[in-house]
């Protein structure tokens, strides 16, 4: 076994048990902490799968400020500190019965699946050829530059025939503007306006 | 991202001992994990000696005096002994599970940003294309455990500071990662060691790489004093200390806490001062470089290690010197109100970091049409790196992803 | 291999002198919002130009570069084109709809002007989250990428959620708002885990291209010659698609994914409830034909047993959709959730244009019909499903708007509230009686041709399976059955007189007007369907071969 | 260095997305219900980064898995926003208590 495997079942068995933990805790605050230990377990995986940049905004956005918000709900909604979400057992078995049931149905399909014949099937026949020089994003995980890039939606890593993201990166900020108005909006008390003003 | 070993790729150092797959992998993590606890917690005592020491001269009195000889030098050892003895109280109406792990938290995300910070030319734990963006992720982490802290103590104080420092340090980033944005725009890359090569020049001993450095830019010049501001504040240090304001909230989120649990939380303060200031040193005052040009003179003809350690000092001096600026500043300046805080960050940090941030972009197009298209401008506030795009026709080269940063950097290389 | 400065220089080139263009509709939606945060930013501008007005003006410039666009590409007879480097298509299908959402964003700011619904001081909030909702519609009506796909789903629904909730003090509005965000957030999930697979599986993200290896010419290449679900594979690919689907259904609120909708619609205003139960139909069912386009309008069928299956599949849905919305509907007394509940229904008989085009695609020549034919029928069902979209803007926003309209004076969105109205505002009350009838589907209205295409195609792809037939009997049935509900309504309107301590009304000429406006297309369009149905034609040529 | 292989990722994220629905359908606190969803959503980006280094997907797993970041953050603040006005009308943020609208 190599480093990296070795790293990797360590990381993938804290994810899980982060996920299975967050769907079996009753105290929400433990949820989030649950939470937090799985997806900075899956940014460990992001690291171990030369996805560096994906990483680093795993766990700057999600981690440090997606939980941080839940954390916040969580503290402004709880009428008391630790207050219970009560599960009945019969809802309990009901709903482990179904996850189970579909944990084999993802699992039997989609890991009986042999991905490198399919993708060579659909890479042989590709008239694109990934360039050489440099711009090879998988290898090392130094996808920042090419990530940049293919935001500005230049693709030299597929020599120009691979879609590029600029009407994306763009228009996030347009949807980013607008959700912040609403949640704003949402969340102020109305403003009083002077009478004559 | 690689694992590396001193400048040295991993696979070299672990044939050198002789060793294969997972076990070179464990030796090379431990030895890290050691060096990164030296110098996670080395400093973090010795600023917590120098904190008094200063406050002492700053309120006309001594300071320690006895612990070690004459200038109580061992104090921080003893509080450390005193603290480790106290009893480890949990109170009852927190949650005892989440409230002992809060502190661990703290320490583990300020623990990881070292993991990223190359201390000379490629001395990090790990060298990634990404560094700075991964340290200011860990430091980032730092607040869920002060949020937990706060929540889980069943107590109003450690509430009201959680909430204080949640708001604060999540407000306080964005100024902080916008100004820490602009030496990125001037030097183009995320990665740690190529904005210290950018600003240490190419040139050998003597050059005054000096007027290279980040500080000497126009525009990064205000953004190094925006960003200690912000970064003071995100490691809730006076004048942003509100999350621990003794006089309104007993002493905020630290209420419930005691003993070794208390000192972590210290413990792990201190050191991300440490973090912040260093990362400013390499941002904006030239990281390892000397400014002369011995250490790059040294490296250049061939003496790459004690180059690296020689580096290693003077990046440490830098960032030592930022970190006594802070604490000189919280002996100095009275606590903010905490409407005053977030006012500051909400309505005049973020807009100036946004016009720096605007200014810095647009910086290099204005030179250039001022210099008449002419982009052989070598001077230190000159931004090379837009103007090199533009005047290589075969930019594939400049804008290639750079090699294994390790590897380069054995060769001197500057920059490109 | 084409050096870096060459892309870079086709990069500009393509974005400003072709992308931007086939972009600005959405960019002078987006030019409006900045332009509306900022009127109240700096200084008081908006005291002196209204927000309304503001929002107006840009609806309107959207409208009109909407329309612009349409001319051109049919006066051209143009293809479809990729623009945003494959990230969005440009084509007579997208422009259509995209139009359309134009039309009713106007249709719907008017709609806003004449009942207040967000006083002055909101105004901006509301419009900022009205266009936010309408550029990501629009995005997803011409969405050519997994990416595109997902995103427009969120930029539309995301500022909807909180449009939702946009009454903050109603306990309704925010209970109806908090539903409809965590099903919602839950749906998006489920679908993006169903698109990573789908990605995984084909290499790739674009639906379909000429110049970039894409999702269609991908599964046929990677499918080639696999029949059945026995491989993994396949297995695979059809969970793939249903979770996809999983996000398409709750966007177009269909059974069993529709236990949104009624709360939803209730407890938000009836002008937000207007918005919601037309755009985000519309758009949606742009992305479904879009997406199921790219598995079935390929030259070669692949998979055929599952697509098929697939179609029969949604046919089925369709078939419960449409009773279980006219069930349910019946024994609705609020206004606006008898109209979620037809909304529902409605739904079910767009879904059957959709579920006979992957029928009649799915299985290729040899399945029943001829490859001429094939095309044909294939063209019928999506104009069925374009002037049925066309129709029933007109019609359902028009019943919103009465129920929008009438609140403002009666206080109530109660069915018994209507009692007596009749004869007291006659111009609302006879353009709910003509959009009613309409959506029955009664003959001289236009709902009337829009069901008798979509019913036509239907028995037309019942060559290919014999579901289709049950699906058309079904669809028949409720039709039948979906007069009594609306009807009591209108009896509610022209028959109950008034209570007696009802105090009389008086309604405004300007409101009276636009509720003409509204009726008077959907009565034109049942005595001249002609023109629509030749443009309806027109595009989908373009999109099925 | 031996690869990881693909089948383990899809199998660890097959286990987060099953622990993400049953989170959602089990929790009634509506922030837990969040939580199921962000589970979910990493699930998809496991995979989506996993597919980005194992097929021919390439960068562009890597990319997508980016803007299903920004875009959760922006939902989960929409939705705690919204949260906090159910929380604020109905002084619980269990989602059965929400039970005006029905029919």
């Amino acid at each position: 076994m190599s480093g990296e495997q070795i790293l990797f079942w360590l990381f993938a068995v804290t994810a899980c048990a982060g996920a299975i933990s967050v769907a079996l805790s009753q105290i929400v605050v433990r949820m989030a902490v649950s939470l937090i230990v799985c997806l900075s377990s899956v940014s460990a995986l992001f690291f171990l799968h030369n996805a560096d940049f994906v990483g680093a905004v795993q766990l700057m956005v999600y981690v440090g400020g997606t939980i941080v918000l839940l954390i916040f709900g969580i503290m402004l909604t709880s009428s008391s500190p630790f207050s219970k979400i009560k599960t009945s057992p019969a809802e309990g078995f009901l709903s482990a019965g179904i996850g189970a049931l579909f944990l084999s149905i993802i699992a039997f399909t989609v890991t009986q699946v042999d991905w490198k014949i399919q993708s060579d099937k659909v890479a042989a026949a590709a008239p694109v050829k990934v360039s050489s020089e440099g711009y090879n994003a998988a290898a090392d995980g130094n996808t920042a530059r090419p990530l940049a890039l293919s935001f500005l939606g230049l693709r030299p890593d597929q020599n120009g025939q691979a879609p590029g993201y600029l009407l994306p990166f763009e228009i996030v900020s347009v949807h980013l503007l607008v959700v912040l108005i609403g949640a704003a909006y949402l969340a102020r008390t109305k403003r009083r306006v002077a009478p004559n003003a | 991202m690689s694992l590396v070993l001193a400048n040295t790729p991993i696979d070299l150092v672990t044939e050198g001992l002789g060793l294969t797959g997972a076990w070179a992998w464990f030796v090379v993590a431990v030895i890290h994990t050691i060096l990164i606890g030296l110098f996670f917690g080395i400093p973090a005592g010795v600023f917590i000696w120098a904190e008094r020491k200063v406050s002492g001269r700053i309120q006309d009195r001594l300071g320690p005096t006895r612990v070690g000889g004459r200038f109580g030098w061992l104090q921080s050892a003893a509080d450390g002994a005193k603290l480790i003895q106290k009893e480890d109280l949990v109170p009852k109406d927190a949650d005892s599970l989440l409230f002992r792990a809060a502190p661990y938290i703290v320490v583990v995300a300020s623990f990881a940003a070292f993991m990223f910070l190359p201390f000379g030319d490629g001395w990090s734990a790990v060298s990634t294309d990404v560094g700075l963006f991964l340290m200011f992720a860990m430091l980032s982490l730092e607040v869920i455990g002060v949020i937990l802290a706060g929540y889980c103590s069943g107590s109003k104080w450690a509430l009201f500071g959680a909430m204080r420092e949640a708001a604060q340090m999540i407000s306080y980033e964005i100024p902080m990662a916008i100004c820490a944005l602009i030496p990125i725009i001037i030097v183009g890359s995320l990665n740690l060691n190529e904005i210290v090569r950018f600003q240490s020049g190419e040139g050998g001993f003597p050059s005054l790489t000096l007027l290279n450095w980040n500080i000497f830019h126009p525009i990064a010049a205000p953004a190094f004093i925006l960003y200690f501001v912000c970064a003071t504040a995100s490691c809730k240090r006076a004048p942003f200390d509100l999350a621990e304001a003794e006089s309104e909230l007993v002493a905020g989120f630290l209420t419930e806490y005691s003993g070794m649990r208390w000192s972590f939380f210290f413990l792990a303060e201190y050191a991300s001062m440490f973090a912040v200031s260093a990362i400013a040193a390499i941002l904006f005052l030239g990281g390892w470089d000397d400014g002369v040009g011995i250490v790059s003179g040294l490296r250049s003809s061939g003496h790459e290690y004690s180059a690296s350690a020689i580096g290693a000092v003077i990046l440490i001096a830098k960032a030592s010197k930022l970190v006594l600026v802070q604490i000189w500043v919280r002996w100095t300046l009275p606590r903010l109100r905490i409407d005053q805080v977030m006012t500051t960050c909400l309505k005049y940090l973020i807009p100036m970091a946004c016009a720096l941030f605007l200014a810095a972009a647009t910086y290099p197009l204005v030179l250039n049409r001022a210099n008449h298209g002419r982009t052989d401008l070598r001077s230190p506030i000159g931004d090379r790196v837009p103007m090199r795009a533009v005047e290589a026709s075969e930019a594939h080269a400049v804008l290639a992803a750079p090699d294994s940063t390790e590897l380069a950097a054995a060769d001197g290389e500057v920059t490109q | 291999m084409s050096s870096f400065g060459e892309l870079l220089n086709n990069l500009v080139a393509e974005t400003t002198q072709r992308s931007l263009c086939h972009f600005s509709p959405e960019l002078a939606l987006s030019g409006t919002i900045v332009i509306l945060l900022l009127m109240r930013l700096f200084g008081s501008i908006d005291r002196w130009i209204p927000p309304y007005f503001t929002a107006l003006v840009g609806s309107l410039a959207a409208l009109g570069l909407c329309g612009r666009q349409l001319l051109d590409l049919l006066n051209d007879g143009a293809a479809s084109e990729e623009f945003f480097s494959g990230m969005l298509v440009f084509d007579p299908f997208g422009a259509f709809v995209r139009g359309l959402l134009a039309l009713f964003l106007v249709l719907v700011v008017a709609l806003t002007v004449l009942t207040g619904i967000p006083d002055r001081e909101d105004g901006p909030d509301f419009y900022a989250l009205l266009f936010g909702s309408t550029i990501g519609m629009m995005i997803m009506a011409s969405a050519n990428h997994m990416l595109m796909f997902f995103m427009g789903i969120e930029m539309a629904s995301v500022p909807s959620y909180a449009m939702v909730g946009f009454l903050k003090g109603r306990t309704k509005s925010s209970e109806a708002a908090f539903k409809y965000v965590v099903y919602g957030a839950g749906a998006a999930g489920v679908m993006l885990y169903g698109i990573s697979l789908l990605m995984g599986l084909l290499g790739t993200g674009t639906l379909v291209s000429e110049t970039m290896p894409d999702m269609a010419s991908n599964l046929q290449l990677a499918f080639a010659g696999t029949t059945g679900i026995g491989s993994a594979a396949s297995m695979t690919l059809l969970l793939a698609v249903l979770m996809v689907m999983v996000g398409l259904a709750f966007k177009l609120s269909l059974v069993p994914f529709h236990f949104w909708c009624p709360d939803a619609f209730q407890g938000a205003s009836a002008e937000v409830a207007g918005f919601l139960s037309v755009g985000s139909k519309a758009a949606a069912f742009a992305l479904l034909v879009r997406f199921c386009l790219s598995f079935v309008g390929g030259e070669t069928a692949v998979l055929p047993e599952i697509f098929t299956g697939f179609g029969v599949a949604l046919g089925v849905m369709a078939c419960v959709t449409v009773t279980f919305g006219n069930l349910a509907a019946y024994s609705q007394t609020n206004a606006k959730r008898l109209l979620a509940y037809s909304t529902i229904a409605h739904a079910g008989y767009m879904l059957m244009a959709v579920s006979a085009l992957v029928v009649v695609l799915a299985g290729g020549p040899g399945a029943g019909l001829s490859e001429g034919v094939i095309g044909e029928t294939a063209q019928r069902c999506v104009e069925g499903l374009l002037f049925y979209l066309f129709v029933y803007l007109f019609m359902n926003l028009g019943a919103f708007a009465v129920v929008a309209l009438l609140r403002n004076h009666t206080y109530s969105e109660e069915i018994d509230s209507f009692n007596g109205l009749g004869w007291q505002a006659p111009a609302l009350c006879i353009c709910m009686a003509v959009c009613a009838f309409s959506l029955v589907g009664l003959p001289p209205l236009g709902g009337f041709w829009g069901k008798l295409v979509i019913f036509m195609s239907v028995f037309k792809a019942g060559d290919v399976h014999w579901f289709m037939y049950v699906m058309l009997v079904i669809g028949g049935l409720n039709t039948v059955f979906s007069l009594f509900y609306y009807v009591r309504m209108l009896k509610a309107m022209f028959i109950t007189p008034a209570a007696e301590e009802a105090r009389p009304i008086e309604v405004p000429a300007a409101i009276g007007n636009y509720a003409l406006l509204l009726a008077i297309p959907v009565l034109l369009l049942g005595i001249f369907p002609t023109w629509t149905t030749n443009l309806a034609q027109r595009v989908s040529e373009v999109l099925v071969p | 260095m031996e690869a990881i292989g693909l089948q383990p990722v899809l199998f660890v994220s097959a286990v987060l997305f099953v622990c993400g629905v049953v989170c959602m359908t089990t929790k009634r606190n509506g922030i837990g219900i969040l939580m199921g969803v962000e589970l979910v959503l990493n699930a998809a980006n496991l995979n989506f980064v996993a597919f980005s280094r194992y097929t021919s997907l390439g960068l562009d797993g890597q990319v997508i898995a980016l803007f299903v970041i920004v875009l959760a953050a922006a939902e989960a603040a929409v939705a705690l926003a919204i949260a906090l006005n159910f929380y604020n009308n109905h002084l619980t943020i269990d989602v059965d208590r929400g039970d005006e609208l029905r029919g």
